[in-house]
């Protein structure tokens, strides 16, 4: 297990203050009533999206899932697009179009989007890697999806299709223990990293809520992909710290299980061994956070001034 | 059965929820299963209480596996069971189809005529803003599914009589609930209220124009005849209450009668059953045609997410009474 | 391109694997994948010889996972390669429906029109003997795909010149190939043969009566077009070639002129797209109608896998004549 | 391993020997253009369904798969019926709409039917079980598949659900090394037996050519089942020693592979341990076979003698 360099350490944090802040805004947002649809804050599980996007290339492509925006803040999207988005407005990824949450996509990122319908995200990954290597390209892949969605079928046709052809893809499953209100004991039989050895290939359980299990987890497991060896199952186990969507009343756990998960928080543990480790004093950090928080208030205020779209968006882009 | 006879006022989804009720109070091998529908009791509260009343053995919930809950819903049913199964949106119909086209409705012809499949499955549908596969009203691709019922309720009293039916009858039905309409009260009678499968209503009469509406649309057809009368014209308002069986016989009285003809739906028009329906008059009652039929649908786009956008695109009472000033 | 300029004879496999063949030359991006379509050359032959060609990275056999085959090449077309994907028999679209529709249709105007999903998918269709679930001709279902578009050739001229548009296409495209034409041969013309995506064909003129047909049902109406002109009527066989985008000015100009219209397709009558067709006349062109519209369609049942039963139930040349005798 | 007893294995012969000699009569009535569908021969597979039905009670289900009729004969199916379904008449227990092979059922008898598009046993198997354990009953369930059927996403939301919920189902993949002209390993990553412990059920790989085997290893599994413990995953290794369906050209595969595969005949070898082991001699065996051969006749005569349907059968049966 090679260290992670204070570098790396560093940017992962701020990666996963982004992520808190972006959560933090969109809910004041939602709150004023800015946004146009649905949100699933990723509160909790910033330590993923961070750690499993880090290790990419710029062309590496990311399908990635509905639990906040923390995917595609590490992949490099641009703020004021994915707040136009939110707001449904014309500076939005989407033109207006308010695909809103989260159907965006940017290409020149590898950022390919996401479907609405769980498990979509499968066989288009599958698909993107087998792009990759009938291109010569040596591109990743990484999939996130959810315990719950690890039940879809479309999982076993594109994972064992993609672990068949040896195509580079990692496959990261964030396991917080729910699929809406559902426990994943009730609906899964056995351990979801256990199915890797159904395919052949390589499967990993981790502590999803420390970020430098996942950095190098999901950093060797692109090494792999990259060198043609194949695909990977990264099974990350972690806690959402809110409901599974704003309002959610959370009848299905007790307030005192969502207390205990606050002190787990994947942020405030990274910022206590950063400042024991010497990498960052607090007010380093503090700094930081300020810093971060001004950019996506600026984000915000671009996206803001941007305009609804007129109806002639609805007929733009159907065809080529 | 509690108010064994008073009227009673519910939300459409209190309808759909005391439906179930009843008919799992009345008959043990009913039983309810689907995504969050037990603890949680269903995404629009259709099943809240249920778990509390029946118990986990008979309010289930599954994994995120739409094919697997469509699929074991005909191996139950086959085996004796009557399961009401929810896709927690019609927007995963294509997850579950080739179980719901070929499974559900074809088992029993397919296999000579052996089996009953007595089951229904619950599809909400409709826009909400929940993004394009989530706010489809896909029903129009079910009217070539041969061997299933198509039921769609447009307020609650038809929620609760047609899903006590549909519970009961030994065929399979696809049972159509469009979610902007679960929050919607209504008067609901008491006693065992059954509203039969297949057969329309006449939720108005008038004598000028035959609107042909259903789900959510039937709602708004009501206020824009309510808005015509006053201009004069006599808007007939037929809720077919489904589409397979389809009541062919209303819809050709009342077209016979007006000779004029609106189709409104909230699926996009290519595609969306005012086709049949329109096909079928051309077919049968072209002599009686005084206008071109006219359709009300949505565009033919896929729904947007954004509400914002979603109000140049579905249509409303307000489009149902130009497209009846547009008829000659 | 060997025989660059010359006429050749083809079958309508031949057609599709000389199509396949020509664009998998012309653009590297291009490859093949499905269950069978390797070694085996396809189970209708349709891609014989193009392992040989093309080598193993070109053209993939599958496994037996519809979703992964058309989830996974929205996934290539999305990175810049023009996936053309065979579904074994299109009555398999339950299994890959969310792909085919959600996926393969939207995943452009859905993101916003970033990306472009240049595919192809192989659909093989019509009654076969193969039973119910596989002898299916399930074009309408996708009526409402918006987002793709559905091209149906009958005969192996236009299977050659669509499939290359197809694949050409930067638009996903449903591609139907009725099983029973396979083996069908006709003229091809030689070079770059392209049929225009969306272009009806009139296939017959005629003046006193419309019939719009496509896949197998346009030989059948060209054979009642025969038979009728011995009885004195002229018949018209309009081949819209596709369903999606639909050439309305050629059908509506044939209307216009006729006055009488007969709709012809394998697929039962209730929820088959003649319904769609007919009611864009009714709608666009009532004041030209002289008789109601007549759909010939199969019986509204599944197709029975026995060839001796459904005789009495697929459409023929027949049915096209006894229904243009119908009309008024 | 208990022994299994003589008279088990008599029966287990005479089941496989009625399966090969309903093949031989299929291919002739095929040849002689009485049967009005296609048809996929059971040749060598026999072993799997005669002993993965035998342990089976007649009021135990059953979701059989398309190879062969061998599923359906050993649960006890009217041969005359079957035969009338194949030549598509009204002597078939689809009463002649010729829905033909093999979408025939007996409720009577557990038989719950097959669907055509592969997987479709997965969620029928699935629901019966859940219906057997609701009603209280301890029914279970043998559902068959190929290989290449392993790889239908429904596989996975099937066994899952039916692993998460203990149901009584016994999962028997028949791995004849082919889907088709598709060799498994191309288009399978990993043991398909491996696949069990992803959904934390136990999976057994035996050798399906050896009825003992398949008959041990299922009747294990069905006490499981019926004790409330819960599916199986067995995967038995087998060889079709015809084409996939008549007339498969099997460029697939060479001819020498096909006669080396003849002679692992199961019921040759069945016949030979028979006659070792003292249980039967060759003279007894040869009657069974002209006894089984004269029932099959007679099923054959009295199927044949049922007229066609008329066009009013279409319309029968579609609704209740
Ligand atoms: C195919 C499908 N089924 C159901 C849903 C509704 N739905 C949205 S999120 C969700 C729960 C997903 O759980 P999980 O995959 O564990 O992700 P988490 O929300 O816990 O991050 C459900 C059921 C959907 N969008 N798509
Ligand atoms: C969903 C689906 N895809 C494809 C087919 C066509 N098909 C019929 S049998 C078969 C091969 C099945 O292979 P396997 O499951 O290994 O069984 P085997 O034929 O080897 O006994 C295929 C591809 C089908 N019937 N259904
Ligand atoms: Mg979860
Ligand atoms: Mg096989």
């Amino acid at each position: 297990m090679t260290a992670i360099s204070p570098a790396t350490l560093l940017e992962l944090y701020e990666s996963m203050v982004t992520m808190k802040l972006w959560d933090q805004t969109a809910l004041r947002l939602l709150q004023e009533g800015r946004v146009l649809a649905g949100y699933h804050s990723g509160r909790g599980q910033e330590a993923i999206p961070a750690g499993g996007v880090a290790p990419l290339r710029r062309d590496d492509y990311l399908m990635y899932a509905h639990r906040g925006f923390g995917y595609t803040i590490a992949k490099g999207m641009s703020l004021a697009a994915m707040f136009g988005d939110l707001m449904a407005n014309t500076a939005g990824a989407t033109g207006g179009l308010g695909a809103g949450i989260p159907h965006f996509a940017d290409p020149e990122l590898g950022i390919l989007g996401q479907g609405g319908t769980l498990g979509s995200c499968f066989g288009i990954a599958t698909g993107a890697a087998f792009s990759a290597k009938y291109r010569g390209t040596d591109q990743v892949v990484v999939c996130f999806f959810g315990d719950g969605t690890a039940n879809r079928g479309a999982f076993h046709e594109s994972v064992n299709a993609a672990a068949a052809w040896k195509l580079p893809v990692v496959w990261i499953c964030e396991n917080n223990g729910y699929a809406v209100s559902v426990p994943v004991a009730e609906s899964t039989a056995g351990r979801i990293v256990d199915r890797a050895a159904g395919y052949g290939m390589p499967g990993v359980r981790i502590d999803g809520m420390d970020v430098t299990e996942v950095y190098r987890a999901t950093s060797e497991a692109v090494d792999r992909a990259r060198a043609g060896e194949g695909p990977t199952l990264i099974e990350a186990m972690c806690h959402r710290f809110r409901g599974h969507y704003e309002g959610d009343p959370q009848v299905y756990r007790t307030e005192e299980e969502t207390e205990r998960l606050l002190a787990l928080d994947p942020i405030t543990n990274l910022e206590a061994r950063l400042v024991a480790d010497g990498i960052a004093t607090d007010e380093r950090l503090g700094e930081l956070e300020v810093r971060v928080q001004d950019t996506i208030d600026r984000a915000v205020e671009e996206a803001s001034s941007a305009p609804m779209p007129g109806p002639e968006r609805l007929y733009e882009g159907l065809y080529v | 059965m509690s108010q064994a006879t008073a009227t009673r006022t519910l939300t459409f989804s209190q309808a759909i929820r005391e439906a179930l009720r009843e008919e799992m109070e009345r008959d043990e091998r009913v039983f309810v299963w689907g995504e969050d529908v037990a603890v949680y009791g269903g995404i629009y509260g259709a099943t809240a209480g249920l778990l509390e009343q029946f118990g986990p053995g008979r309010v289930i919930d599954t994994p995120i596996s739409e094919t697997m809950i469509v699929g074991a819903a005909v191996g139950a049913a086959i085996t004796g069971l009557r399961p009401v199964a929810e896709l927690q949106s019609s927007g995963y119909f294509g997850i579950a189809m080739d179980e719901l086209y070929h499974k559900a409705a074809r088992w029993r012809y397919m296999h000579g005529g052996v089996f009953t499949v007595p089951l229904v499955i619950r599809l909400p549908e409709g826009a909400k803003g929940a993004g394009p596969e989530h706010d489809v009203s896909p029903e129009a691709l079910f009217l070539s599914a041969s061997g299933a019922y198509v039921v769609i309720p447009s307020d609650p009293a038809d929620a609760l009589g047609l899903m006590k039916s549909a519970i009961r009858d030994d065929n399979p039905v696809l049972f159509f609930e469009h979610a902007g309409l679960y929050a919607y009260r209504g008067e609901v009678p008491g006693g065992d209220h059954l509203v039969p499968l297949g057969e329309a209503a006449v939720k108005r009469e008038g004598s000028d124009v035959t609107v042909i509406a259903w789900s959510r649309m039937v709602g708004e057809s009501l206020r824009a005849a309510e808005q015509l009368e006053g201009e004069g014209i006599d808007v007939e308002v037929v809720d077919p209450r489904g589409l397979r069986p389809l009541d062919l016989d209303t819809i050709l009285e009342s077209v016979a009668k007006t000779g004029r003809v609106v189709i409104a739906h909230e699926a996009p028009k290519t595609g969306g059953a005012g086709g049949e329906v329109a096909a079928i008059i051309a077919e049968e009652a072209l002599e009686y045609l005084e206008s071109p039929i006219i359709r009300v649908a949505s565009a033919d786009v896929p729904i947007p997410q954004s509400r914002y956008l979603q109000q140049f695109l579905i249509p409303t009472a307000a489009s149902v009474t130009e497209a009846v000033r547009r008829l000659d």
